[in-house]
Parts: structure tokens; C-alpha cells; sequence
């Protein structure tokens, strides 16, 4: 079975370590927070200029000064610090935060990434993402393996404008843990009850399948 | 009155000198922390050809977005403008041109007109449409371009409280790409919540100091709220 | 214990892991925002082939000084060390590198450093022996000169308040060069003069967010005054 | 009769202009905050990051982290703020402080200065120097026209190693006021009682005299 959103972001969840300083971007990315295994403690960079986000607000709770890159109104935790934009972007391009998980459309074997882009549909700008995947060492990409009319997300070239050259090295799927490396793809860990033929069936770009490809652990 | 008492009544005070084709950079992110009322004298004033710097251009009747509806914008350089239908109607129309910047770039940009700082190079948007007739150049072996500073005829900002010196403090998110906008306006106007005493505000907290600022000016502020997500009360 | 509590009781735990040949920023101007104790440890020890850089070199018994007086350091990037005669001796000795940078420069150089700027223009030392070996470009017909970021393997930090996620606020002049050294170090090491429970510092006015800090140590300080200049009591 | 040191700072305040912001370096230049005119407010900034430079404190408010460029101890006035020195020297570099008065050895016809460095004799380096002169348009350059040993300090080129390049247009000595243009000395005021010969004798880049040479007014 494909992974839900929330299984998404409880693989993705699994990645945290204590004291990780995280970037969770719009959608499945911000579902992460809420899986944060017990014992352990991140504290959660929103680009905008928050660093020590906390869950959404209580209706009574709710400032309109208080929002996250996303511009959905949240919380700040104990700790948090405000500061402005280029300081929030020096934190980012300066490699300073420990883990960054985004969304894409398409992802391919070089590590390109494109995610802000359909020419002549969508233009409605980058963003921080372009900054966040060239500032970051570890990033994860949260995507569905798949369009919806059944075309593969992961390519041996992205065919949109990129968000980033040769930045990506892990991509999970609604189907598959995967690692790039050496210009291919490289499946590591399957969705319960997912074969490999089928995450095979629907990767167009190179896929090293090791011998054993061990199912997620949710 | 001291020269350093930079407090202006009215709104036409505060905007007074912007002209047609001149270059506004403006603090905010979506409509959190904008310059609310000195966005609505832009479009009372009528002033065209615009080119305004800004991350994004508000929804379509809030923000920035009501001087696109006026058509007084000829381009916007920005990092987001997908929360707005009007800008992606003209943008298609060829009625706007749009300079998409990343959001960090573009802050940094700002930053580096105001502190005299003509070009940095940054890896962000390396490989990508961003990079295009930009010089590459590698630092430890790895690719960066260069990006060149942004300057502003005006700069408009919000802040939280403001002294008559021009001090200003911002709240919380709020804050975002305002102090970088102020530094970089050859005329920088504050419109504040709260107009404070000099001396209230802690001179050890202080983010933008009012050597950047020109005019200061006390406003109302609806605050809109873009997206209103809440936690269900237990 | 939470991986954000960054607090360690000892100064051999506060620089643990410095070695010879190692880059330490400093913080600090003159005597003024040093972190005196971890200095102490250095010398303590006994590193040796030091790269050390910050704005000043402290002066001969006090500050970094007491690092030159064992001869523990070999470079020193610093903008001016007028105050201390020990340099100068080492220096015309031939037992010691300098490369003098401008004030502002070695700041941006370490703002740089911290953010991902590999390099920025600028136009101090244009046309002076700073700009020597450094390329020159024009930007709206005026020379600059490009100038690199710094990183150190360390970064010393001296703050007045600071909590166990490693934020930190400075006071008064006090701050100086502190808040970039902070994100220009692999390892960044804070001495505070307090330290603070979580929440107690207003999260609007943070100097240096605990992203920077690894670790954070409550030291006595001394506070040395260089110049002691008065005005008469009337 | 030569300016003393009052003078000099005397003379400079009077290019004080209310609401100014203000560099003063080291030495006289510090002295101008002693003779700003009735009537006129300015602002002093001191590069090590603080805007709103009080007098020196009183012996009960001595305050070891409140300190001037000169590593004086100093007080702030009301208005004030302190910041880094990133943002101190952003403020200068960016052309954000009115009025810059600094001392020199020499200085030059075609504007350069040398204020930092006597090869063999003197390496203390240039602290903020360089960044204040290359980031003010308007400085004012104060020394004594001439050595002790009677050796010109206003050059056709200057010998010893620049502070900057082609950035000096004012230069207030003991004996005259000074402007840089078109690669030659302007006199426009001489010290009262000082003849314009002593000052041609005196200076040895090419000076142009006006038929009228006043008097300074102090």
C-alpha cells in the first residue's frame, strides 16, 4: 500500500535526532512535527524568521504578527527567537540547520530538483526553496512516486526548471525510501506491502535495487 | 524642532516626493508586517511605472496587491506571488513585468544595498533560470554566482514601536524583510503601531537603528490574517 | 538531557577538542565583550600554531594577549593591535604573521563566513596595499574589491545573558564583534555572565539565536578597562 | 598664529548641520563634539557599534562595556543604540553617516590619504579607517599642515602606504582650509594671522590661491 501523508511524514520523522534544528516545508513536510519520536527534542526553522515554531494556535491564541513561511499563523515555543529574513537566510545558506524536508515534482538521478515550476501553468516563484537546497547538507525530498496519470517523478533529467543542481541525496515516496548517489537511484527501504517490481515499474530513472529491500518500519 | 525629529502627520507627508518609475522597496511577508495605510497613499497618490522590490505582492484587494489592480506597477521583484490572481493575470497579459529572486538572495540583496556592498555570491540558484547572464565562480571548489545589491528610491517599513529618532522595534514575525528595507531607501518612511518616547525603547534591542530612517509616522493597522490555522481547543 | 541543553560546567569541557593549528574567532573589542576565561584555557591548553582571529589582540597580561606571550599563536587576522607591545616585538621578530583587515571588512568576512557568502564586494582598500592579490571590479563605475569569508574551527564568544539553548544577548558595546564570531565557528563556545531559564529572554530580541551556539559556560568576569576616561564632577 | 588642537575642532563644528550623523575618529577629530553650535542636534557614531555617543562618564557611571572606538570608556544618550560591528560598518560602507572627521599623515592633491602606516616604524593597522573613508562622501580631514620638522603633510603624492584612494576632499590643518579638485589644493580659509605665503610654503602639492583668502571666523 502506498503511504499515507501521515505515514510520509512518520518516515520522515524517524530521520530526527535530538537537537536537530529542522526546516519543514508547505504540505506533507509540516505534518513531520507531529511525529517527533519520544525522547527527543528539534526545535523547527520557519524561513520567514522563526526559529522555535510551535503547533498552530488555539482560535484564542491566534496573532496575526505570528506566522510561518507557509503564512499560516503558529505558535513560538520556549527558547524561539524572531529575527529578520536575511538573518533567518544567513542560518539557512549558511549550513546551519540540521535537516531540511521539502516537496518536489520531479527529482532525478544527478540530484536536480524541480519544485516551483510549470511553464506556462504556474509561476508563482520559488520562494525560499531555491535557498534551502543549496544551504542544506541533508535534505529529504517528500513526494509521491508517481503523477497521477501514472508518470514517474523520478528521472534520469528533470524536464522542469530546476529548484537546485546536484543537491539532492534522499527522496521519499508514497512507494520508497530512496538514496542518490553516483548518478543513480538507489532504492533502500519499500512501503509495507509494496513490491519492488512496482516501485521499479514507476522509477524512469536508473534504479540499483540491492538484494534485499527491507520494508519501511512505521 | 530638532533635526532628528523625523514624526510626520499625514500620510501625504510620509509618501510625499515619490514620483512615476521610481523603485519602492517595501518590508513585509505575505501580509504580515506591511506598511498598510503608506501602500494605500502609493495608490491615492496615483504614481505609475513603479518597480517595487518586495518578497510578495499581497492578495488582490490587501497589500501591495491593490496597486496592482490599479495598474501603478510596472515590475515587481519578488520571491512569491502565488497567493495573488491579479499578478499572475497580468504577468500572463504582459501587462507586468516580474523578476523572481530567491526569497534569501532577495533579502540578502537588500541587506547589501544598504550596507554598500555592490555583489556577493551565493550557491542559491546555481544551475537554474536564476543563474542565467549571472558570472559564475567557484570558492573551494564548489559554484556560486554573483548577485548584485538592490536599492530604493523610498522603502517603506513596519514596525512594532518607533521612537521620533526613527528607532524602530518589530513583533515577532512582523519583523521579516523590514529591516533589511530600511536600511536600503534613499528614503526610508516607518509607519508604526506605537510611537514611543525616546528612551523607551531599550537601546540595547533596538533593530533598526534611525539613522536609517527618514520619516516616521503612527498608523491604524487592520492586520489580515492570510491563512487562519488553528489547534482545536482539547 | 535534551540535545539543546548546551550548557557544560568546565572550561576543559568548554573548548574541548581545540588543537594545534587550529582557527579561533574571537569576539570582543579591545578589552571590551572578551571571553576572557576561555582564552584562559587556551593557554592552559597550550595549543600551539594558533590562527586566531579577531579585531584586536588584547593587550600584554590581559585578552588574547597572553596567548602571544606564550607564543601559542602564528597568525593573527586583526585590524589593529596598536595596544600591545608584545605584538609589535613578534611581529618586527619574524615570530609572527599578521594580515591586517579593515575593521569593517574583517566583520562582513566574518558575517560572510557564518551565512554562506563565500566572497563580497567591497570598496574599502581600494587603491591601498589591502587590495593587493585581490581582484578589482566595477560596479555603476566605481572599483571594489572582492574580498573572502572566514570560518574558524572554533569560535570564542563572550555574551551578558544567555540560556541553555544557547541564545544570546550582548550589552552595549559589549556586542561588538560577538554575533558574528558566533556563526563563523565550527564549534562556537559562549562565556556568559548569566545564565538565564528558557523563556526569560524576550524572543524578539535575541542577538544570536542557539542555531549558532554548541556551547555555553557561566563565567566570572574582570572586565579590564583599557582607557579610563571621565568627565569631572562638577 | 597656528590653530591648537580647540581650534581645529572648532572649526570643523562649524560644518555641522542639525540632525547629522557623525564619525569622529581618534585624537582632535573627538574634540569637535565639545563645539557643536547652539541650536544643532547631531548624532555621534562610534564605529565599534554605538549611534548616539554621549561625553565621557562621570567617575560613578564608568561602564566597562560601554566604550568608544578609542577604547575610551563613554556614555550613550537618549536615543541611542548599540549593534554589532557587522551593522556598525554596514551603516558606514553604506554611506548612511553625514559627516566623517578623521586625522592622517598626509595627505594628497589627488585626494588619497596615508593615516596608518610608517613602514618599519609603525604597524598598529588601519582599524575602521579605511572603511570609514571609503564609505563617507563627506569627510573632513584634520592634522597639522607640516611636520615638526617643517616637512610638508600636503603632498603631490603621498609616500606613505594609503588609507584611500581619491576619497578626501577637505583637509582642515593648523594653518588653512583646505578642498581637493581637479588635482590641485584649493585654499578656501586661512588661520587667523597666518599669511597665504606661509601656507604656500608649507604645502607642497600644487595650491591654488583665490585673489580673497578670509580669514577663518571661530
Amino acid at each position: 500500500m502506498a503511504l499515507s501523508r501521515e505515514q510520509l511524514a512518520m518516515r520522515v520523522a524517524q530521520e530526527l535526532k535530538d537537537g536537530y534544528y529542522v526546516n519543514l516545508g508547505i504540505g506533507i513536510p509540516t505534518l513531520v512535527s507531529n511525529y517527533v519520536p519520544e525522547g527527543i527534542e528539534v526545535m523547527l526553522q520557519s524561513e520567514n524568521g522563526l526559529l522555535g515554531m510551535g503547533p498552530f494556535p488555539l482560535e484564542s491564541e491566534i496573532d496575526a504578527d505570528l506566522i510561518n513561511a507557509g503564512k499560516q499563523t503558529v505558535t513560538a515555543i520556549k527558547g524561539a527567537s524572531f529575527f529578520s529574513s536575511a538573518d533567518s537566510f544567513a542560518m539557512i545558506r549558511g549550513g546551519h540547520v540540521d535537516l531540511t524536508v521539502l516537496g518536489a515534482f520531479e527529482v532525478d538521478v544527478h540530484g536536480n530538483i524541480a519544485s516551483y515550476m510549470i511553464p506556462g501553468k504556474l509561476i508563482k516563484g520559488m520562494g525560499g526553496a531555491m535557498d534551502l537546497v543549496a544551504g542544506a547538507d541533508n535534505i529529504i525530498v517528500t513526494m509521491t512516486h508517481a503523477s497521477k496519470h501514472g508518470e514517474s517523478k523520478l528521472l534520469p533529467q528533470c524536464t522542469l526548471p530546476l529548484t537546485g543542481a546536484a543537491c539532492i541525496k534522499r527522496v521519499l515516496t508514497d512507494l520508497a525510501f530512496i538514496e542518490i548517489k553516483d548518478g543513480k537511484f538507489h532504492l533502500l527501504e519499500r512501503a509495507p506491502g509494496v513490491s519492488v517490481e512496482e516501485i521499479q515499474k514507476l522509477t524512469a530513472g536508473e534504479l540499483v535495487v540491492p538484494d534485499n529491500v527491507p520494508e519501511m518500519d512505521l | 524642532m530638532s533635526g532628528f525629529n523625523k514624526v510626520v502627520d499625514s500620510y501625504a507627508d510620509a509618501m510625499h516626493g515619490l514620483q512615476d518609475g521610481m523603485t519602492v522597496i517595501a518590508g513585509g511577508f505575505g501580509l504580515c508586517g506591511n506598511a498598510e495605510n503608506l501602500i494605500v497613499e502609493i495608490k491615492r497618490l496615483g504614481v505609475k511605472d513603479l518597480t517595487v522590490v518586495s518578497n510578495n505582492c499581497g492578495v488582490t484587494d490587501f497589500g501591495l496587491g491593490i496597486l496592482l489592480e490599479s495598474k501603478q506597477i510596472k515590475k515587481m521583484i519578488s520571491s512569491y506571488v502565488g497567493e495573488n490572481q491579479t499578478f499572475m493575470d497580468q504577468l500572463l497579459a504582459d501587462e507586468l513585468e516580474v523578476d523572481l529572486t530567491p526569497q534569501g538572495t532577495l533579502a540578502e540583496k537588500m541587506r547589501a544595498g544598504g550596507a554598500g556592498i555592490p555583489g556577493f555570491y551565493t550557491a542559491t540558484g546555481v544551475g537554474t533560470e536564476v543563474s542565467k547572464g549571472k558570472e559564475v565562480r567557484q570558492f573551494n571548489g564548489r559554484d556560486y554566482i554573483l548577485e548584485e545589491a538592490i536599492t530604493g528610491d523610498f522603502a517603506i517599513v513596519k514596525a512594532w514601536k518607533g521612537d521620533h529618532y526613527g528607532n524602530l522595534v518589530y513583533r515577532q514575525t512582523a519583523q521579516n524583510f523590514n529591516p533589511m528595507a530600511a536600511t536600503a531607501g534613499k528614503i526610508t518612511v516607518a509607519e508604526v503601531e506605537e510611537l514611543v518616547e525616546p528612551g523607551e525603547l531599550d537601546p540595547n534591542f533596538i533593530h533598526t537603528p534611525g539613522i536609517y530612517v527618514d520619516r516616521v509616522i503612527q498608523g491604524e493597522f487592520e492586520k489580515r490574517i492570510e491563512f487562519r490555522t488553528v489547534t482545536e481547543e482539547a
